[in-house]
């Protein structure tokens, strides 16, 4: 991956395993990616794929007894995460990183008025009195959306896409640089959905906050996101700008998964779909990950492993048989 | 019943578990000890020494003598089978009867449910060992009795443990399933939601299985129980006290081996537990 | 073509402790047979429930369901029984829906063992052709569902609705719980029985876009009533009801050439305890007027296309 | 006895109080005067009422302490009179009204089984009243006497609570502090009634200056107040305990004999396997070494019975003691075992006892005697209250071949006979069972009041032993244990301490 | 809530009224007659039936059991004993005190100790802190109070001459007592706060705590353990209800004059209407204190609250 100069937070070959009654799972293997200020890169993949695990990876909020980040670095603006301590880098999370939940119903302290888990990290991170705190809180969540004097209930008096807007308030609350929401609107109706990604894309625009979107809603990635990576069992498999992914989609599993998703604005009798199942992360196959499920696999796709490699200019891809593949698939694919 | 189960996952879990297999290990050896006793200890639990009593520890008596100068080693092992199988059989008492009422609470739901929790309501206000002792000491002292008594106070605990499961697995959709292919009540109760609440229960058992021995010895203490010359270890405990200072092998002894139990039960219970909710692993 | 089920202004209400919940309130529909129906709406409008209560896994509280023109709505005990041959269902989650101590085998093998008079040699037979129409390995036979992934064990749920040989199957949002490659494989599976065995869909799901790949008919339910009912095309070219008009707009599409603002939906669901007649997306709506206060009526606005909503006329220029 | 006066150390500066503080073991309960009370206030008892008499010890004389003197009037009609200058505490005058309310409240409340042989009471003239018994036995009007404990009927009905926490009883203490449970403390007034020492019964004395009673039920806990000092007298210590303190020049360990002594009795019902067969009721006799049981059960503080009963009592004949009593002897009680018609390990016998600590211990070794001699047992134990209930209730058979018990008496051995052996008392013979007219009228004859003779006991004595219907075990010792300093420790005639006599020494 | 705790306190009248019934009925059939106990074993079976007629044993069992109903809840009177003859109301309310203060302190003692303990084990996961917590733990669990309180006077009372041994008197008495008595239940709360805990701390708003930059400590005790709380506090309560029964063995090690000897005592002597008081007595103050929790329980999560001020909760769907 070509290093970009104005890269604000950049990770390099980030590698991070669990072990789980002791086998060993490879949940992020190898991942490089660079993200540019005001920009959102999107992280597409399947359950299971490693989206989460390289989110709280950058964090440091794995949990400590069974993940371990083997090797990798994380530079945000030249310091390296991974090399601070864990004083240091309290003050990076929640100030400069901050992240979004997967699901809202669970990521706020039920016991805790929601005014004051808004504070909370406020007060954390600024020298003021908690009464400012409070108050650049209940600004918080007004900027959200939720009227102010309801900064004193709790998160079970909130529906589902109410708890979502004070969890991005919370995240949003110092001003980050950089925001990480994993699945931000999955667990939400499609109509609250829509009221989430234009919140998102509001701030994202006024701030000039980065971001990392983690979703596997292709449709999500097309609203919001300017640069797509996407994951298959821990590896980037395919990255690029969102038009170089959605026009050309390169890799057999992008194409597969476009391929997948029925599209509301045309009729196909049959979804193409991708034989098999995703492979055991705690014994992956050698080679090209996804070559089990592949049906341009090639008897050299197991033998080595592959690297990801420029197609056109900043859109790589890691697949070796791109060049063979006929060129009338290539297109079928992209024809969204 | 052959289909028994996701246990053979919960085995396998559990056999992984160091910790719970060496609870187990120790509550199997115990019981393996008490069955062999007679036929491998020098001396049988009832065999009096006037001679030698009240003696301490040694290569003779290894636990010492008791105060009739019998061997507390060949008591202890002896023993064993009377303490064990108070908890044991308690326990069965407590689940059989815990099942019934639970399942029928927690299946039902509704007016019956809520008869059935306001009346264990009504017994569960009394606390446990009060309870046992006020069933104890109406049905009399006596190893059934003792057994009786322990396993009727623990059916209130042990029926809304099952209760609550019950109430779990009621939202699940596989019933739903039981019921649109057109399974009948009994069997949907029987083949689905059972098997499949017991997990809970089971634990609590075995868990439980260790206390009874410190409730047989509080029985002792205030005169119930199980009574010497049963070679129960509670009662024995509870015996030894008017010789803790003079003769403490007499207390420690028993003491111990109702430790390891609870310790054994205990880490196999913990470890069973983990294997039933593989979330709590880690 | 005769519907299979015709649903009279079913209702079911639940007693809640704040009230009596209308998660299904007066909808009237029918299914044709060798359809697939699909059934939208956000979560929690009593999408599940209808599909429960026509199928008898909930009693209603009052309306008549028809099936193949009998009116089931009363029946009872080996009556019902036997309707359950008929009429099946799959469930969205495939974790709770399957019995975690029961194999392969054992589930789908269950539902013959209660109905069928037959050998255990037939039952294995017909367990061996039940697994390979659903596409599961033999060798998963004896394997317990703990053991399998989500789409296999959406499968055995498919197989076990499928070996009483129904003609009509509610699939409660069977994939809306897969990964996106999972869920094509299901939806090609149901899509191949129902050509094969001539089944009939009531397909409930809030994706849009499923809904549309999969669905002769649709139905848009709100807060337990039907707003509106169309051939699945008419209904995403000719929305109707200001409700099926925001949804559709609200969901982003993949298509990065023709981005069009996401329209928002101000406010959101309101509970469905003690509703107040009228229209319930009144307080949502933009065009909201007086008048929709009143109760709605379904109404035929195009040919097969009904919606209810005293605007539609009106604002669709019709 | 009575000298009321404390050796104290004269050099001190002022006349030190004296203040002995008792650990008991039992909870009294009450202090109520009129309501049947267990050991733990049998000690207490003492220091705070007074009986119309009492026995000076274990089979001594009847001494007065309210009743000055009784007259026989008619056979079985006595006249007591008391002394015309009795006060209670609290300054109440006593006289035959209160007499007469004392025993009337006594019977109605049940305070005292020996309420039972009065068969009529009545005031005579202001200090005497007259008693008429209902049963003609030795020593009836001593147990009455005893039993009568006397307070002012003005107090008592004055008192809210039957006196249960406000007692005011005649002795020379007065109730000082009361926590129901815990402690009961006396002070001394030195304004008894009595003035004239000379007419003062043994246990009317009033040593201390303060006595207070502490309940201590846990055994162990006793010993450890002896040794943190927080009790001065530690009443019925187990032997283990009194052990420790035995060569320990701290303390001193007063040993005194019970009266109270263990028996074994074999049912002797219609349907009992020992009816009509006196070769196995030998056999088990036979089986049981008396000696040992003395070593096992009491670790050897005891001695091993020569009678039904132990020799403290003057009707215990001496000639007894060299005499077999159905002594151990195993070789013959596996001959009577086989003469008795039963190959060994054939019977089994049930063994029924309470739960006190000495009677478990005998039950076992007794289960280990009949063993030795091919008998096989089973020991059934029960607490208190069922083993008195399976001990009476014969409306059905017994659930017993086998009963441990304990029997005391004050006054003569005949009347544990009577107790145990009187069939009028019993719907079903004896106490086991036993319909025996010649049993029946030994018994009559050695309780009689013109009975009693040498010959009449020898007679009921030898029956006993001939018949082997019972046996007596053993008796034991009882252990009390004070502190360095105290002198003496007196008994009532019951075998209980009465801490008002001890008497103390110039080291207390 | 005020309505709820009204509510839930006229629902103690039933739950009350039906320990009393069960109580009775369970020492009504209890073997061992207290006319042969007061009589001793001299009686003749002439005058114990006397006795039995006077104590009213001869009373029809629905005779006696209203009789006592209307004396205990009408008139507040428990009877006298069958053998003191003391009022037992007047017993109880004098030993109360000491009953109680024991089993606050002990719940004190093992709250204090319990909880860190098993924080600091879920804390410490798998690493030492943890093994030797629940070691402790499992100590605590497996050794019987008496023994423990014997153990404790013989070396805070004997050798160090620190605490008084036994009786009653300032504090300073019931502190062997409370600690003999308390420790088993110190180590369950120990292992309940351990797993409730871990529980928590695997959940999705304490990473969120931890990404806002919270320190782990703030995040342990802030976030975490009010939440673990709920079990925690139930344990606690019916760790009251322990303490209580744990009265009957330990007053009597400690000769305290309290509630559980008099019990004890009782039920030796089968003077059932001194254990059916006690019982009831203790019973009740159990009701209470398990009021307390549920009441506790509304300051400790606000979703309980909502539910007590009749707020149904948060809708939760599938
Ligand atoms: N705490 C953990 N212990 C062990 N394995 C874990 C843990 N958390 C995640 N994993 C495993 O790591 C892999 C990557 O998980 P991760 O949560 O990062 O995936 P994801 O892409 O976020 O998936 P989803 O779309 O379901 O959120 C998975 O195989 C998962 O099972
Ligand atoms: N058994 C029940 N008891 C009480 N209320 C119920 C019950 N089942 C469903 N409800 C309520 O009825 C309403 C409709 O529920 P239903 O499950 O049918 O919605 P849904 O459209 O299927 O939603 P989702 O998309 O979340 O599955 C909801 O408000 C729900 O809370
Ligand atoms: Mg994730
Ligand atoms: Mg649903």
């Amino acid at each position: 991956m070509q290093t970009h100069d104005k890269a604000y937070l950049s990770v390099r070959d980030l590698i991070v395993d669990y072990t789980s009654d002791g086998a060993v799972i490879h949940a992020v293997n190898n991942v490089s990616f660079d993200l540019y200020r005001g920009k959102t890169l999107g992280l597409v993949g399947e359950t299971g794929a490693g989206k989460t695990t390289i989110a709280k990876a950058l964090m440091r909020i794995l949990p400590d007894i069974s993940a371990k980040i083997i090797s990798g670095k994380v530079m945000l603006e030249g310091t390296n995460l991974f090399e601070l301590d864990e004083e240091e880098m309290r003050q990076i999370r929640g100030e400069r990183i901050s992240m979004v939940f997967q699901d809202p119903m669970t990521a706020l302290n039920p016991v805790m008025k929601v005014g004051d888990q808004i504070a909370e990290v406020v007060s954390l991170h600024s020298k003021v009195s908690y009464e400012e705190a409070l108050q650049v809180a209940i600004k918080m969540l007004e900027t959200v959306g939720i009227p102010a004097e309801r900064h004193i209930e709790y998160p079970h008096q909130f529906s589902g896409g109410m708890k979502q807007r004070v969890v991005i308030a919370m995240a949003l609350a110092c001003n980050p640089d950089v925001l990480l929401a994993d699945e931000p609107t999955t667990a939400l109706d499609v109509t609250i959905q829509a009221q989430v990604l234009r919140m998102i894309n509001k701030l994202k625009n006024e701030k000039e906050t980065s971001m990392i979107l983690i979703t596997h809603d292709l449709g999500v990635v097309a609203q919001v996101c300017d640069y797509v990576a996407v994951i298959y069992a821990g590896e980037i498999i395919e990255y690029g700008s969102k038009e170089e992914i959605f026009r050309k989609p390169s890799h057999p599993y992008t194409l597969g998964l476009f391929g997948a998703i029925p599209k509301l604005n045309e009729d196909v009798s049959r979804l193409a779909n991708i034989k098999g199942l995703p492979p055991d992360p705690s014994n992956l196959p050698y080679g090209c990950k996804f070559h089990p499920r592949c049906s341009y696999a090639t008897p050299e796709c197991s033998e080595q492993s592959i690297s990801l490699l420029p197609i056109q200019g900043n859109h790589l891809c890691r697949c070796i048989n791109i060049g063979k593949m006929s060129k009338k698939e290539h297109t079928n694919g992209t024809s969204c | 019943m052959s289909r028994n189960s996701n246990s053979k996952a919960i085995i396998k879990r559990l056999m992984k578990n160091k910790a719970a297999m060496f609870g187990l290990a120790l509550f199997v050896i115990l019981i393996f000890l008490s069955l062999v006793s007679p036929f491998i200890m020098k001396y049988s639990y009832f065999e009096m020494n006037p001679s030698a009593m009240l003696e301490g520890p040694s290569w003779e008596h290894p636990f010492g003598t008791d105060d009739l100068g019998r061997d507390v080693l060949s008591r202890i092992l002896y023993g064993g089978r009377y303490s064990l199988s108070i908890g044991i059989s308690s326990v069965v008492v407590a689940l059989s009867i815990s099942m019934v009422v639970g399942s029928i609470a927690g299946y039902f739901g509704g007016k019956i449910d809520n008869i059935i929790m306001r009346l264990l309501d009504i017994i569960q206000s009394v606390p446990g060992i009060l309870l046992t002792i006020a069933i104890s000491s109406a049905f009399g002292s006596g190893f059934d009795k003792t057994v009786l008594a322990i396993g009727l106070a623990q059916i209130p605990s042990f029926a809304r443990i099952l209760r609550a499961a019950i109430m779990n697995i009621r939202k699940m959709e596989y019933l739903e399933a039981a019921e649109a292919i057109g399974a009948k009540r009994y069997r949907i109760i029987f083949v689905h939601v059972l098997p499949n609440a017991m997990a809970p229960l089971i634990v609590s058992a075995t868990m439980w299985i260790a206390n009874t021995m410190l409730i047989a010895a509080s029985l002792s203490f205030v005169g119930l129980g199980v009574q010497p010359p049963t070679p129960e270890w509670g009662a024995m405990l509870s015996a030894g006290r008017a010789y803790i200072r003079d003769y403490p092998h007499l207390v420690i002894f028993p003491g111990l081996f109702i430790a390891i139990t609870v310790l054994g039960l205990n880490m196999f219970g913990d470890g069973l537990r983990d294997a039933c909710d593989p979330k709590l692993k880690n | 073509m005769a519907p299979v089920v015709e649903v009279k202004n079913l209702c079911k209400y639940f007693n809640s402790r704040r009230g009596l919940l209308h998660a299904v309130d007066g909808v009237t529909f029918s299914i044709d047979a060798g359809k697939t129906t699909g059934v939208v709406g956000e979560s929690g409008c009593g999408k599940s429930t209808l599909g429960r209560t026509i199928i008898h896994l909930l009693d209603s509280t009052s309306g008549d369901v028809f099936y193949k023109g009998r009116n089931i709505t009363n029946v009872r005990g080996n009556e019902l029984r036997q309707l359950r041959h008929q009429m099946q269902i799959i469930f969205q989650d495939p974790y709770s829906s399957l019995n975690p101590r029961m194999t392969v085998e054992a589930t789908i093998m269950e539902p013959l063992k209660l109905y069928e008079r037959m050998t255990k040699a037939e039952m294995q037979k017909e367990t061996d052709r039940i697994m390979e129409l659903v596409g599961i390995e033999n060798r998963l036979r004896m394997a317990y569902p703990h053991e399998l992934d989500g789409g296999r064990r959406q499968r055995v749920g498919i197989g076990r609705a499928l070996s009483l040989k129904p003609d009509f199957i509610v699939c409660d949002e069977p994939v809306s719980s897969l990964d996106v490659s999972i869920q094509a494989q299901i939806l090609n599976l149901l899509q191949d029985l129902q050509d094969e065995f001539d089944l009939t869909y009531m397909f409930v799901t809030h994706n849009m876009s499923v809904v549309r790949h999969v669905s002769d008919n649709i139905c848009v339910m709100y807060l337990g009533q039907m707003v509106e009912t169309s051939p699945v095309n008419e209904l995403f070219d000719t929305p109707l009801h200001p409700y099926t008009k925001a949804l559709l707009s609200a969901i982003p599409s993949t298509d990065i050439d023709n981005q069009k603002e996401l329209e928002i939906i101000e406010g959101e669901l309101t509970s469905p305890i003690n509703p107040k007649p009228g229209c319930r997306f009144a307080k949502r709506c933009k065009f909201a007027v007086d008048a929709c206060h009143q109760p709605q009526k379904l109404e035929e606005l195009l040919p097969k296309h009904f919606c209810a909503c005293c605007r539609a006329r009106e604002l669709n220029g019709l | 006895g009575g000298n009321a006066e404390a050796p104290s150390t004269a050099q001190d500066a002022g006349p030190k109080e004296i203040v002995l503080r008792v650990g008991i073991d039992a909870d009294p309960g009450t202090l109520a005067p009129f309501v049947k009370s267990g050991s733990g206030f049998a000690t207490i008892s003492y220091t705070l009422y007074e009986y119309l008499g009492e026995l000076s010890e274990v089979g001594g004389v009847l001494e007065g302490y309210i009743m000055k003197e009784y007259k026989e009037v008619a056979p079985l009609v006595y006249e007591v009179t008391i002394y015309d200058y009795v006060h209670d505490t609290a300054g109440n005058h006593i006289n035959a009204d209160d007499v007469i309310f004392s025993i009337a409240k006594m019977k109605e409340m049940g305070g005292s089984g020996n309420m039972r042989y009065i068969d009529s009471f009545e005031k005579v003239s202001d200090y005497t009243i007259r008693l008429k018994l209902n049963s003609n036995f030795v020593g009836g009007l001593n147990k009455v006497i005893a039993s009568c404990r006397i307070v002012s009927k003005k107090a008592f009905e004055a008192s809210k609570d039957g006196m249960a926490t406000t007692p005011i009883g005649t002795t020379g203490y007065e109730l000082e502090k009361y926590v129901p449970g815990s402690v009961v403390r006396f002070r001394k007034t030195n304004n008894h009634w009595q003035k004239d020492a000379s007419k003062l019964a043994t246990l009317q004395a009033a040593n201390p200056d303060v006595i207070e009673y502490k309940i201590i039920k846990e055994s162990a806990q006793m010993a450890i107040a002896l040794e943190t000092k927080t009790i001065d007298l530690a009443v019925n210590m187990s032997n283990i305990d009194a052990q420790r303190f035995m060569d320990n020049k701290a303390y001193t360990v007063f040993q005194n004999a019970s009266n109270i002594t263990n028996q074994m009795y074999l049912n002797l019902d219609t349907d009992s396997v020992f009816y009509n067969n006196l070769p196995l009721r030998m056999a088990v006799l036979r089986s049981i070494d008396k000696q040992g049981l003395v070593k096992g059960a009491v670790s050897g503080y005891g001695a091993p019975l020569k009678d039904f009963g132990s020799n403290q009592f003057p009707d215990f004949n001496p000639k007894w003691e060299n005499e077999d009593y159905n002594d151990y002897d195993p070789v013959k009680a596996k001959a009577l075992l086989a003469e008795a018609g039963y190959k060994p390990n054939e019977l089994t016998l049930r063994i029924m006892t309470d739960n006190t600590p000495i009677r478990n211990k005998v039950a076992q070794m007794i289960q280990g005697y009949l063993m030795a001699t091919g008998i096989k047992a089973t020991i059934l134990q029960y607490d208190q209250a069922l083993f008195n209930n399976y001990k009476i209730d014969t409306k059905d058979k017994y659930e017993w071949d086998i009963m441990l018990d304990n029997t005391g008496a004050s006054d003569y051995l005949v009347s544990m006979y009577r107790a145990k052996f009187d069939s009028r008392q019993y719907s079903n013979g004896t106490t086991n069972g036993v319909k025996d007219e010649t049993l029946q009228k030994y018994v009559d004859r050695a309780n009689a009041l013109d009975g009693h003779s040498t010959t009449d006991v020898d007679n009921l004595h030898y029956y006993m032993k001939e018949q082997a219907y019972a046996m007596g075990l053993f008796s034991h010792i009882t252990f009390m244990v004070g502190r360095d300093g105290i002198e003496t420790l007196t008994y009532d005639a019951k075998c209980y301490p009465a801490p008002a006599n001890t008497e103390f020494n110039a080291k207390y | 809530m005020i309505r709820y705790i009204i509510k839930r306190i006229l629902w103690m009248i039933p739950v009350i009224l039906g320990v009393a019934i069960f109580i009775f009925s369970l020492m009504y059939f209890v073997p061992g007659d207290p006319a042969a106990i007061i009589l001793g074993s001299d009686a003749t079976e002439l005058e114990l039936n006397l006795l039995r007629e006077k104590l009213g044993f001869n009373e029809p069992f629905l005779t006696r059991l209203v009789e006592y109903l209307a004396n205990v809840f009408l008139r507040f009177d428990f009877g006298e004993s069958y053998i003191t003859h003391n009022s037992i109301t007047t017993e109880l309310v004098r030993r109360m005190p000491y009953t109680f203060t024991l089993a606050v302190l002990c719940m004190l003692i093992s709250v204090a100790g319990g909880v860190p303990l098993g924080v600091n084990a879920a804390v410490h996961q798998n690493k030492w802190g943890d093994r030797i917590s629940m070691l402790i733990a499992l100590a605590g669990v497996s050794i019987p109070a008496f023994w423990l309180g014997l153990m404790l006077v013989l070396l805070f009372s004997l050798k160090l001459g620190w605490l008084p041994a036994y009786g009653i008197g300032g504090i300073q008495y019931f502190i062997l007592p409370a600690i003999a008595n308390s420790l088993g239940q110190l180590a369950m709360l120990a292992r309940q706060s351990r797993s409730s805990m871990l529980e928590v701390i695997r959940s999705d708003y304490i990473v969120t705590a931890h990404a806002k930059g919270q320190t782990k400590n703030k995040v342990i005790y802030k976030h975490a353990l009010p939440n673990a709380l709920i079990p925690i506090v139930t344990v606690a309560g019916s760790n009251f209800g322990r303490s209580l029964g744990g009265t009957v063995i330990i007053e009597n090690v400690f000769s305290m004059p309290g509630i559980g000897s008099y019990m004890v005592t009782a039920i030796n002597q089968r003077d059932y209407l001194v254990v059916q008081g006690s019982v009831i007595l203790l019973a009740v103050s159990f009701c209470f204190i398990i009021l307390l929790v549920d009441i506790l329980y509304a300051f400790i999560d606000p979703r309980i609250k909502a539910q007590y001020e009749g707020v149904a909760r948060r809708k939760k769907h599938v």
